[in-house]
């Protein structure tokens, strides 16, 4: 037996098996992951709009009436996704932010104080744009230089801003008079609401500046090894002190967005928003502890949740079993979202094994 | 089996010892990458058997394999005569075999005790028996030589040389007949070495087989009996004698060359440049180094040797702006950088590849080339605008220039084994317009081949007129390839001197007793 | 409150007149916010029973989600569905003013519920309960006890639901100048959230930092419930307290006197039962057949009443 | 202390840094850490009631007031106490429980079904503890074995048992008709409340459990690197289910302690105790990220949350403005903390300077 010699296994031929150049690299690197991954989330959103056919096909017989559907299923996600793209920012760069609709809230009222609303239209949104900003910077502050855990420097946000919108409005639902604020949300233009082309807008933004900007680039980089990005020379904690104002202009975006909506504001408005659009950014790929998301997928998410709400309206389940319909619904989308992503690398890895 | 036979077994034919493991063109893919492709192993009872092979060779993913960490995709794997496939660690644990991992992999919040004992604590109804475990992993740390160190101590608090300890501890507290060692010795000082390679000694001597994993290969003619050496996921030779096969027969059969430690040329000193690019004037930081001045010229390259825990990192750290510094100051170009802050350090031309690549220098989940580019990204932008095409060109060149395997610059970094990361991090500092490089441990873990890349690179970058000031724990490295040595002991510089004029038992000397320190301290 | 969840025979009522005879059939579009509350829970199930008394009525119902805009776009769906009348309880009345007038506009009659439309043109019928009375009544029951006791400075704590809502508000600031009228003032006031858990809580807190007290009044009779647990965990009995809204436990607690609840100041859910009972008349055109008006009126207010041991058993089948 | 210095450098002159014997490292070391961390607390909640007595001193002048005081301030904790006991070993595990109210609600609906009160107090608590045990099985199999993000899918879990409390409960409040479930509210034991011992008994356990067992040793493991914790044989999937579990069982414990308290259940019972609790746990020391915390720490979190509660009742401030402080208070606390922290470090290091 050849126990007691040392053997030499014939050479392999050169560069044999460990760097194959890579066949379909294009898909199986983290970009293509992201687009699986979206191409999941639209693939329940598919599902979720043939439910919704099946179910009540009388309605989606007329044309007319999906596409005003279709209209009012955007109308009702560009609030929510109007802060989802901030939080994603957020969330990327390894943060949180719990005061998301504290500020919607505070933003909105102070907006429609009488004294604002005698400035009008501009007055208002520049006001709720700066106070949503500020708000934003403070919790950067906190956060940056003032080292505390975003989690509750936020939470402590979400507390006080509240207060003070409770405080500036006398807790009464304050009512505006604006046209050109209430015309946001009662107009349309060439047939699409113009609620829906302010979301489009963001979305755009948020999309190059995540994506083409150094802005975006460092943010990733933040998130996924801040100690990494410190030494690559990245001011890290005044980009995170900007991550959180961005949040914070994005939730002043849509008080202004939400007030039109309601034609009003008051301290309790945007409740929750925050839990909605972080699940929103997480359902769309977005990793909670930081360094990688897509605000397409964030986005992709507020709509399919969105979707959920109105097929449950058109349906008109009582809200408990829509309630244990939705907690379904979203483990299912994450897994159809898993089964397709890992099917897909399955794919690929068989592919390679036969063609090697 | 009918191999050919290669080399003759150099111990007496009565030494034979049972073969306790046994690989079989074992084959492991993953997604994108064949990191073994028929892998033969044989490993006896009471031997070292060291693996060699270039970063990526598959070493890491070989013993993960064997510590039931990963599941092969096909082939053999034979424990003490039996087929065997771990489906899990605690398998290959209950087997008898022990891992000591590449990376490190203790929980930072338990003690030292409890990392040792993790998963298989000294327990009764559930509860941990505390003061038994705490007396046992003592008895272990001194078996170590490492009694000092308190075994209830939290290991957040222990520097990394004290956690490749505990790691080792972890590895002996199970009833071992295999323990394997991936690269334990790249965190270890020179002392620190011979105390592992004690205490394998004593491991074997009690019939225990370890299969060793280094780059270095003094180690392995040191402590190993027989070597495998693995290329590109294949065995490409089995079972060559440790102490007896010529280094080039090794290196060749690793990478198609023959030499070990290749150090360019230096440039002969011609025209001394009067300027310097950086200089240090009595930098001190509380507890880690104590007024330090030091300076580098354009084209030079200033080595620091010391042993581990010198405070070179930490001096690195200060003058890149990554740490405060008490007092003293750190001017560029005859301009006084400010303190604590990175991005002046940048901005004036600095770059630094930090110790610990994993934790500190890459985005692990995105591509090669967004690491390649992490500190020059905004160089190619324009209005804040990145450019996508310029950015994969440049990092395209490096990975060119580096020899990065594999070249695709698209995938993500995690993929890579732990040299070819290490370029990565490198290859950050040749784009843009750096004139000074700050190096720490550039070639911890990096293979034979790489490492020749690696100082090729940096003396070409010296040719240009960068400045380098490396810091490296091996002595051989810091004599080859610097121009001039400073020598730091406990924070100090004790000795500074041209590189021609140390030789290697000199800086041992200097380091660990100072004995033989005449020259004035720097 | 009471463990089954059908509507109490007292809530819903067919007239005997002619009114009642079947006539043209009517869609009925009705919008609620989500039931987690006892009271709400009850709007929603009176205004399904009232529905389900007529032959001619086909009811659609949608929630309203979790806010204004959710609401919206719920009561979009409704609209596609072609109603002839939408009863429409809102979130707050300011929020969906604007869509009162665009319905309005498009022809298609409001029933504001409870929670009111401030503009006139945007609803049809509005039937709402009196917070600012109830607050008045509880002032009123509460001012007078202290009085006939002899107490001239009492110390008087109110628990009220949630309070950045408005109706919270109207409803404290009828308590506060009803007390004025006596002389009387809130000691301390700490808000709950409707649910008998927080009342539990704040309840507890106030008794915390009152050492004694004269008289409490909660808004709400379902976070009574936590509200009376505190104050037996806390052996305290030696003060008065009025409840609000009416439900079952509270009148029967009252008819039963052996808890410090004495009184409740009622707003009654029952007020959706007369909602879709009018909704269905404006669908068919119809008027009330008491009143010599051809038309339903088009504001109701319900007079907030006060119940009390004497009077319980009058109210028992109205309790939700 | 420096005799432990002395002997220390004496003992490793030849392997100078590599174990650097920390001077002072006894104190540095993440034990000290922890303790500062709660004197900090501890020194927080001081000041909260000296705050009380400077603003009530006639209240505060009756010891049987403060004594009575006292008590119903632990009372009040004692429901959120003991869902954060669970929750913090859920966040050291490295994840994190969104539901934990919902699961408070389904256990305390479940339990005072007319059925169910028929069997009695037993037949009520073993239902409550059984719903929520189960109802946490759930959640760590989603995240476990179908490898759902613990927030998405405990999100899922909070709108569906919501959901489902609301179903079963007809959107009622059900009032407990059981006297000895009343009873663990209203009654005492040598002058202190039932509710009070359950708390510390849970209090108790959980210490023992995270310290002492190696069940709470691996929690540290598998939350501050699930690696490891795989590579030394602990089966983490298994570990990180029967964590949630442990998280339900204390949210089915709450259930019938709120129940007791309330007298009644309802869907909406326990509304964002799970903040509450993650707040507290935070607040405490416990990294939301996983690997460290102590339960100590969580339950001085939850006594100040409960105490600043307190503070505002007996003071009367109105909510808006109590909102605006609570926050800025969250906010102190957490700077009160690192303050004291960091100065005592600084404090030991030029100390060790000094006798080095
Ligand atoms: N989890 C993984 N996913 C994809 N590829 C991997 C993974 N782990 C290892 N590889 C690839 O497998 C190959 C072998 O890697 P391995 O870590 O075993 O090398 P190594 O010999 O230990 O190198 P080094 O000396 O640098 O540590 C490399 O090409 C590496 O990129
Ligand atoms: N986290 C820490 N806490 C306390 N002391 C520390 C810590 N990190 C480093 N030190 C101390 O700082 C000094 C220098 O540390 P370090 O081990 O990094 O030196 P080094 O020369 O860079 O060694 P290496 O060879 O690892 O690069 C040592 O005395 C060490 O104990
Ligand atoms: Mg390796
Ligand atoms: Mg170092």
């Amino acid at each position: 037996m050849s126990d007691a010699t040392a053997t030499a296994v014939a050479e392999s031929p050169q560069h044999g098996g460990a760097t194959p150049p890579a066949k379909g690299g294009r898909w199986r690197g983290d970009l293509g992951e992201s687009i699986t991954r979206n191409l999941g989330l639209l693939g329940v959103l598919a599902l979720l709009i043939i439910i919704g056919a099946v179910t009540q096909p009388d309605l989606y017989g007329d044309s007319s009436w999906v596409w005003s559907n279709v209209l009012s299923i955007l109308q009702l996600a560009s609030v929510v996704g109007v802060v989802t793209v901030g939080m994603t920012f957020v969330i990327i760069g390894g943060g949180i932010d719990l005061s998301a609709g504290a500020i919607v809230a505070l933003a909105g009222v102070w907006a429609t104080t009488v004294a604002t609303q005698s400035y009008g239209a501009a007055g208002m949104i520049f006001t709720a744009i700066i106070v949503g900003t500020i708000v934003g910077l403070v919790n950067g502050v906190l956060i940056s230089y003032g080292r505390l855990v975003p989690f509750i420097a936020t939470l402590a946000m979400l507390v006080a801003a509240r207060g003070l919108a409770a405080q500036i409005s006398g807790k009464q639902t304050q009512v505006s008079a604006n046209t050109f604020i209430n015309g946001i949300a009662a107009n349309k233009f060439l047939g699409i609401p113009i609620l829906v082309y302010i979301f489009a807008g963001v979305v755009i933004v948020g999309w190059v500046l995540l994506n083409r900007t150094t802005f975006g680039r460092r943010t990733v980089a933040v998130g996924g090894n801040p100690e990494a990005a410190r030494l690559a020379g990245i001011n890290v904690k005044w980009h995170s002190l900007l991550l959180y104002a961005l949040s914070g202009l994005c939730c002043g975006i849509a008080a202004i967005m939400l007030t039109a909506q309601a034609n009003s504001a008051q301290a309790a408005m945007g409740n929750l928003y925050e839990l909605d659009a972080i699940a929103a950014a997480i359902i769309g790929g977005t990793l909670l502890s930081g360094g990688r998301g897509t605000i397409i997928g964030s986005v992709l998410g507020v709509i399919i949740f969105a979707t959920i709400t109105n097929l449950f309206a058109i349906n008109g389940l009582p809200v408990e079993i829509q309630n244990m319909v939705k907690g379904g619904i979203i483990v299912a989308a994450v897994l159809i979202q898993q089964f397709r992503f890992k099917s897909v690398t399955q794919f690929f890895a068989r592919n390679k094994v036969t063609t090697t | 089996m009918s191999e050919q036979t290669n080399t003759e077994q150099p111990d007496s034919a009565d030494k034979q010892a049972e073969i306790v493991l046994r690989l079989t063109d074992v084959v492991k893919t993953f997604p994108g990458v064949r990191a073994l492709d028929g892998v033969q192993l044989e490993v006896r009872a009471g031997e070292v058997h060291c693996l060699l092979g270039q970063n990526g060779a598959g070493k890491s993913t070989l013993i993960k394999i064997l510590s039931g960490a990963h599941q092969p995709d096909s082939g053999q794997v034979e424990w003490l005569g039996e087929p065997v496939s771990f489906a899990n660690p605690q398998a290959a644990m209950k087997a008898g075999i022990a891992t000591i991992y590449q990376e490190l992999d203790l929980v930072e919040d338990l003690s030292v005790a409890e990392n040792a004992f993790l998963g298989h604590e000294p327990r009764r109804l559930g509860f941990v028996r505390r003061g038994r475990m705490e007396r046992q992993a003592n008895g272990i740390l001194g078996r170590l030589g490492h009694g000092e160190i308190p075994s209830s101590r939290m290991v957040r608090s222990l520097p990394a040389a004290g956690k490749q300890i505990v790691s080792m501890a972890r590895a002996l507290s199970h009833d071992a007949r295999l323990i394997i060692m991936d690269e334990p010795s790249a965190v270890l000082a020179h002392d620190e070495v011979g105390n592992l390679f004690r205490i394998i000694r004593e491991l074997t001597a009690q019939g225990i087989a370890v299969i060793y994993i280094s780059h270095r290969m003094d180690e392995i003619r040191e402590i190993g009996d027989r070597v495998t050496v693995l290329k590109d996921g294949r065995t490409t030779a089995a079972n060559l004698p440790a102490q007896t096969t010529p280094t080039k027969d090794l290196v060749s059969r690793m990478t198609g060359r023959n030499i070990e430690y290749v150090f360019p040329d230096r440039p002969a000193e011609t025209e001394a440049e009067t300027t310097d690019l950086l200089r240090v004037e009595g930098l001190s930081r509380e507890g880690e180094f104590a007024d330090i001045s030091l300076s580098v010229r354009p084209g030079e390259i200033v080595g620091i040797a010391g042993l581990v825990g010198s405070g070179r990192s930490e001096l690195l750290e200060c003058i890149y702006g990554a740490r405060r510094s008490q007092s003293g100051t750190v001017t560029m170009n005859g301009r006084a950088l400010r303190p604590g802050s990175v991005g002046a350090a940048v901005r004036a031309g600095m770059g630094m590849a930090p110790e610990e690549r994993k934790s500190q220098a890459l985005l692990l989940g995105e591509p090669i080339y967004r690491n390649v580019t992490l500190a020059t990204f905004s160089r190619y932008a324009r209005l804040g605008f990145t450019d996508a095409g310029k950015e994969l060109a440049e990092a395209e060149g490096i990975a060119e220039a580096l020899e990065l395997r594999p070249r695709d610059v698209r995938r993500a970094v995690r993929t890579l084994s732990g040299g070819n990361q290490q370029k990565v991090v490198v290859g950050r500092w040749l784009l843009g317009d750096t004139r000074l490089l700050l190096l720490d441990e550039p070639t911890r873990g990096v293979d034979v081949g790489a490492r020749a890349e690696l100082y090729q690179v940096i003396r070409s970058l010296a040719a240009r007129g960068v400045g380098v000031l490396l810091v490296s724990s091996e002595v051989p490295e810091v004599l080859g390839l610097a121009d001039r040595v400073l020598v730091m002991r406990e924070g100090r510089v004790v000795r500074e001197a041209l590189a021609g004029e140390l030789d290697e038992d000199t800086v041992l000397d200097l380091v660990m007793s100072g004995s033989l320190m005449e020259g004035a301290p720097a | 409150t009471s463990n089954d969840a059908s509507a109490p025979e007292g809530q819903t009522k067919v007239a005997d007149a002619s009114a009642a005879a079947p006539g043209k059939p009517v869609t009925i579009g009705f919008s609620a916010p989500a039931a987690d509350h006892g009271w709400l829970a009850a709007i929603t199930t009176n205004a399904k029973a009232q529905a389900g008394l007529y032959s001619d009525v086909t009811f659609k119902t949608v929630e309203a989600g979790a806010d204004a805009p959710a609401q919206l776009a719920a009561l979009r769906t409704l609209i596609a569905q072609k109603p002839d009348v939408i009863v429409l309880l809102p979130h707050d009345g300011k929020e969906l003013n604007a869509f009162g007038l665009e319905a309005m506009k498009a022809g298609i009659p409001v029933v504001n519920l409870d929670r009111a439309f401030p503009d006139a043109l945007a609803y049809r019928l509005q039937i709402k309960g009196d917070n600012y009375g109830m607050g008045v009544s509880a002032g009123k029951y509460i001012g007078e006890q202290m009085k006939a006791k002899n107490i001239a400075n009492p110390i008087i704590g109110e628990i009220p639901g949630i309070d950045s809502l408005e109706l919270t508000s109207e409803r404290s600031a009828g308590f506060k100048a009803e007390l004025a009228t006596f002389g009387f003032s809130v000691a301390r006031r700490i808000p709950a959230e409707f649910t008998a858990d927080t009342g539990r809580v704040a309840a507890s807190q106030l008794l915390q930092a009152l050492p004694k007290i004269d008289a409490v009044w909660n808004h709400d009779d379902d976070q009574g419930i936590g509200v009376l647990a505190a104050i037996t965990q806390a052996n305290r009995s030696e003060f008065i307290m009025v409840g609000g809204a009416g439900s079952k436990a509270a009148i029967d607690a009252i008819a039963a006197d052996n808890s410090v609840l004495k009184a409740t100041v009622t707003y009654s859910p029952s007020m959706a039962s007369s909602a879709i009972t009018l909704a269905r008349l404006i669908g068919q055109g119809k008027g009330m057949s008491d009143l010599v008006e051809l038309q339903v009126p088009k504001e109701i207010t319900l007079t907030s009443e006060t119940i009390t041991k004497e009077n319980a058993s009058t109210y028992a089948k109205l309790g939700f």
